[in-house]
């Protein structure tokens, strides 16, 4: 089992029975293909691009406007349509992905040094409103000491700020991650200071591990565990969706 | 009144240096490569590109140096992740300058819509805490009159033009979409003037058959260009699939600003239309994009 | 998800005394007179009615004495001018007071539509200068944070239920819409939910079929209940053609207090339910309404 | 030649080619069904219902949303999305009819006197927008003095408001009434005042018959001239749209 498919699948697990989900592609969408497949049947997908689906794409997808996320879909309608379900407070739960995670959880896709130059990134999409107005977002990258920055150097997409109550100073009126799935391990935010907390390590990881890879020092939950591993249904779910591992392999 | 011209004399007509355009308001489909490959043929300079995700083709526009300013939520190559043209351009001026107003999907979508309704904003709740809006010249916190809450001020966008590639439309520009709506019906409305690009022209009657399925009125549109496959490499739902490879190739090819003007050479400038360009990508190629199987609409009755 | 049970207990679940519902939203046609005459007989009280242009469902509910509060644009009868009960209650207090907020078309759309996007208010260039905004609780003049103009603020209006009726939708109710569109959409997401009646449930294939054409998201819904004829005596479009001879005797019939109770215990207290109130209608006359002649969409094809 | 039939006629020249018209029902639909078949073939039909018609309906209509005029439109679509070209100023004419007109061609569709007693009417409905946002308007009222008050007692359509540069003090960034057509004449308005002026007669009427049937001292352009009659193709296209006479009979 790759970590990949864990990933996937600690995706999945975030993702209760009839909730509204704001998914993205790539992994969240394989992790949308496993929970529907398994724990929540009746959960329905959003995509910002104005489609709502109750039923995986009619076939592989590179992005979410891709003709087999439009056949048998529920609904297509607009950016606006859509994004007014998220806006009003109907999407119980958005994934996010980004070149960078902070502390507090917050995201960075605009502008990254590397190697003391700037370098632009794509920016935002629907991200930044994605963070600002879900219910609880997940957040899902490679656990790479230059993506986990004590702060990012460009905020795009809120998490917990400069933590404590920043959110509701700032005007958010609900959100922030409650969930950063990794690589390494699977993390959650302290409910007072917003900081981030390693809650689990994947299989044969360490903390240590997980610490090497982190640009601050790392809070860790007591006890830690184990990230329970994919079920052999899971697995067969993934691979039914994702047959070459294409996405999770 | 009848608006089918070649699209050409769609964007000598209407695209004028310095004009404000929305183009690939799909999102990720419905790109309109078609009018954007001739916008770069005909030298068009200082444009202002507005989008929310730009799918390759505003990077090729950047490479080619039509464009001053880019207003958009994410600016990148959907299928491979970075824009080479766009990075060169913002970090290095290369080809020249570029200025880049950083929006959400949603606040350039809501001012969009503002221009569209014809007020001179919109209040949101996005955007708060966000880097975007640090001295944003279009977006900016509000109190709410009645609430007093803190709330996003999303000011109006105007557009000169909105280029949009549709499924089918009759010779009037009143037209039919289906899939996925982006930004579409909002930059439509927001815009001085449309210039359609569409798989098919079709016969009023077809389009007045099923009045709900008409999202751009003809009274918006200044032009209508056949364009089939106009949209290549992105997917217009029904007609061609996603040219998945396409996107790989040019993220591999334009690395480098001496690759990106090879591929401009034999891609755009060295291919005289639309078909030339198809041609150049491979008939047979091409043709393989179409949909192998149908999914039929099921019928709707309007009858009376 | 299931959510197909009889109007009548679609009604008893999620209709509560007191609450604001929305009904009548596709102006002038799929007004669902079945859902509202099913309120009347469980003798649901001090509603707040909510709609644009009412048809004369607002004026059966307000003689029957459900109705506390009307906020509206026009309640009148559509196909002959005045509304008497809804007189009589503004007027006179008959059957008791009504408490009238007053709009226009537009600034009722609009106080739904920022309900809908979860903000405060929406701004507009409507209403300045007209009497309706005069101290009125959700319109009010507010300074353009960007250009200093003079704007109306128009206050969200949150719904505890909007009733549709739909010509199909299916068991958990994604529903297909076409005709006219008034404010249905827009009520739809401003509700905390949705009860709706259809004139047919497909099965989820056919909605899926056509994606584009589903404007209500069964996400939204908690309740379908199967009523052809619904919306008698408006239309459905293909379904059901006006009944405009209704329209005149109700109006002749319910000039007087006592005319109108008399029209009340025949048409609907003395019915036991939609059928039944439609075998009072007449059946040749009801099956009268049906269209004769087929006037099919184009085929649109979302294949891949 | 009714007088209704010279309404119709004299509403239809209203409406130049290629504009973009807020029709309304009755009078006005038959106008715009006269001048989409004379003079004006491009003309397009806006409904605030949602419709946008480009040919006449396909049958007898009482509303606007009978399925004649959904059958063959171009476009079915939202309220809010025809008023946002309303409010974005891209309809040329707008059509109202109402209860009451005044000096300055205010309307009233709200509350009336009548006989000491107040009288509720049903509202505004659309008017009110259209009287706001449309570029020019065309009011179509029956000559009666209770009809033509010098100030309407409640405002819910604005004309001119007060006089002079009331609209645009009031924050209306454009618009306002620019005929009166009635059951005996056409009137205009001063572009200076916004006070009403009588500037045709329908044939056999007189100025005095005008002056009897209006609340205010009415004032008369000079040279005053008759309202043209119907042209033979005007009349044919009329009975063609309205056979038996129910709407301009």
């Amino acid at each position: 089992m790759t970590p990949r498919q864990i990933m996937v699948v600690a995706a999945a697990r975030e993702i209760r029975d009839g909730e509204i989900v704001f998914v993205g592609m790539r992994l969240p969408l394989l992790g949308f293909a496993v929970a529907k497949a398994t724990h929540a049947p009746a959960a329905v997908g959003l995509f910002e691009n104005g489609v709502i689906r109750d039923t995986p794409p009619a076939g592989a997808l590179i992005t979410m406007g891709d003709p087999p996320n439009i056949a048998g879909a529920v609904m297509c309608t607009t950016l606006l349509e859509v994004m007014s379900h998220l806006e009003r407070g109907r999407v119980d739960v958005g994934f996010l992905g980004g070149a960078q995670v902070d502390r507090f959880g917050n995201l960075n896709t605009t502008w990254v040094e590397e190697g003391g130059r700037r370098v632009r990134l794509p920016g935002s999409g629907g991200a930044a409103d994605i963070a600002a107005l879900s219910r609880r977002t997940v957040v899902i990258m490679q656990h790479e000491r230059r993506r986990f920055p004590e702060r990012v150097g460009y905020l795009t997409s809120p998490g917990y700020g400069t933590g404590g109550r920043w959110r509701s100073e700032v005007g958010l009126v609900r959100g922030g991650p409650c969930r950063v799935i990794t690589s390494l391990g699977v993390l959650g935010f302290d409910a007072e200071s917003g900081e981030m907390v390693l809650e689990r390590v994947h299989p044969g990881v360490t903390v240590d591990d997980v610490r090497a890879q982190t640009g601050w020092d790392l809070r860790v939950a007591s006890p830690l565990s184990t990230t329970p591993e994919p079920t052999i249904e899971e697995l067969a779910v993934l691979r039914r969706f994702d047959p070459d591992g294409t996405w999770a392999g | 009144m009848d608006k089918v011209m070649p699209l050409r004399d769609a964007v000598s007509g209407y695209v004028r240096d310095g004009a404000r355009i929305a183009m690939g308001t799909g999102l990720e489909s419905c790109i309109p490569f078609a009018a954007g490959h001739e916008i770069i043929r005909q030298r068009r300079r200082d444009l202002t590109l507005v989008g929310a995700i730009s799918d390759i083709l505003f990077d090729q526009l950047i490479g080619a140096g039509c464009v001053a300013r880019v207003i958009a939520a994410w600016v990148g190559n959907v299928g491979a992740g970075i824009a080479y043209n766009f990075r060169r351009a913002v970090e290095s001026e290369v080809p020249g300058p570029l200025a880049m107003e950083d929006h959400s999907n949603m606040t350039v979508a809501l001012a969009l819509e503002a221009a569209a309704r014809g007020v001179p904003f919109l209040p949101s709740r996005t955007g708060l805490g966000s880097d975007i809006v640090h001295g944003h010249r279009r977006l900016r916190e509000i109190t709410c009159p009645f609430t007093g809450e803190r709330l996003l001020g999303v000011g109006a966008l105007e557009l000169d033009l909105a280029v949009i590639h549709v499924p089918r439309c009759d010779a009037a520009g009143n037209a039919h979409l289906w899939g996925n709506l982006g930004i579409t019906l909002e930059a439509a409305r927001a815009a001085r003037t449309v210039v359609l690009t569409c798989e098919e022209v079709v016969d009023e009657a077809v389009i007045r058959s099923d009045p709900n399925r008409t999202l751009i009125p003809g009274f918006l549109v200044s032009a209508v260009a056949v364009a089939p496959f106009g949209s290549h490499p992105s997917p217009t739902q029904g007609y061609v699939n996603r040219d998945d490879r396409f996107y790989d190739e040019y993220h591999a090819e334009t690395r480098t600003r001496d690759g990106f003007l090879g591929w401009l050479d034999r891609m755009v400038l060295g291919t005289a239309d639309h078909d030339a360009y198809l041609a150049r990508v491979g008939r047979t190629r091409v043709e393989g994009l179409r949909p192998r199987t149908a999914r039929l609409a099921a019928p709707v009755n309007y009858g009376l």
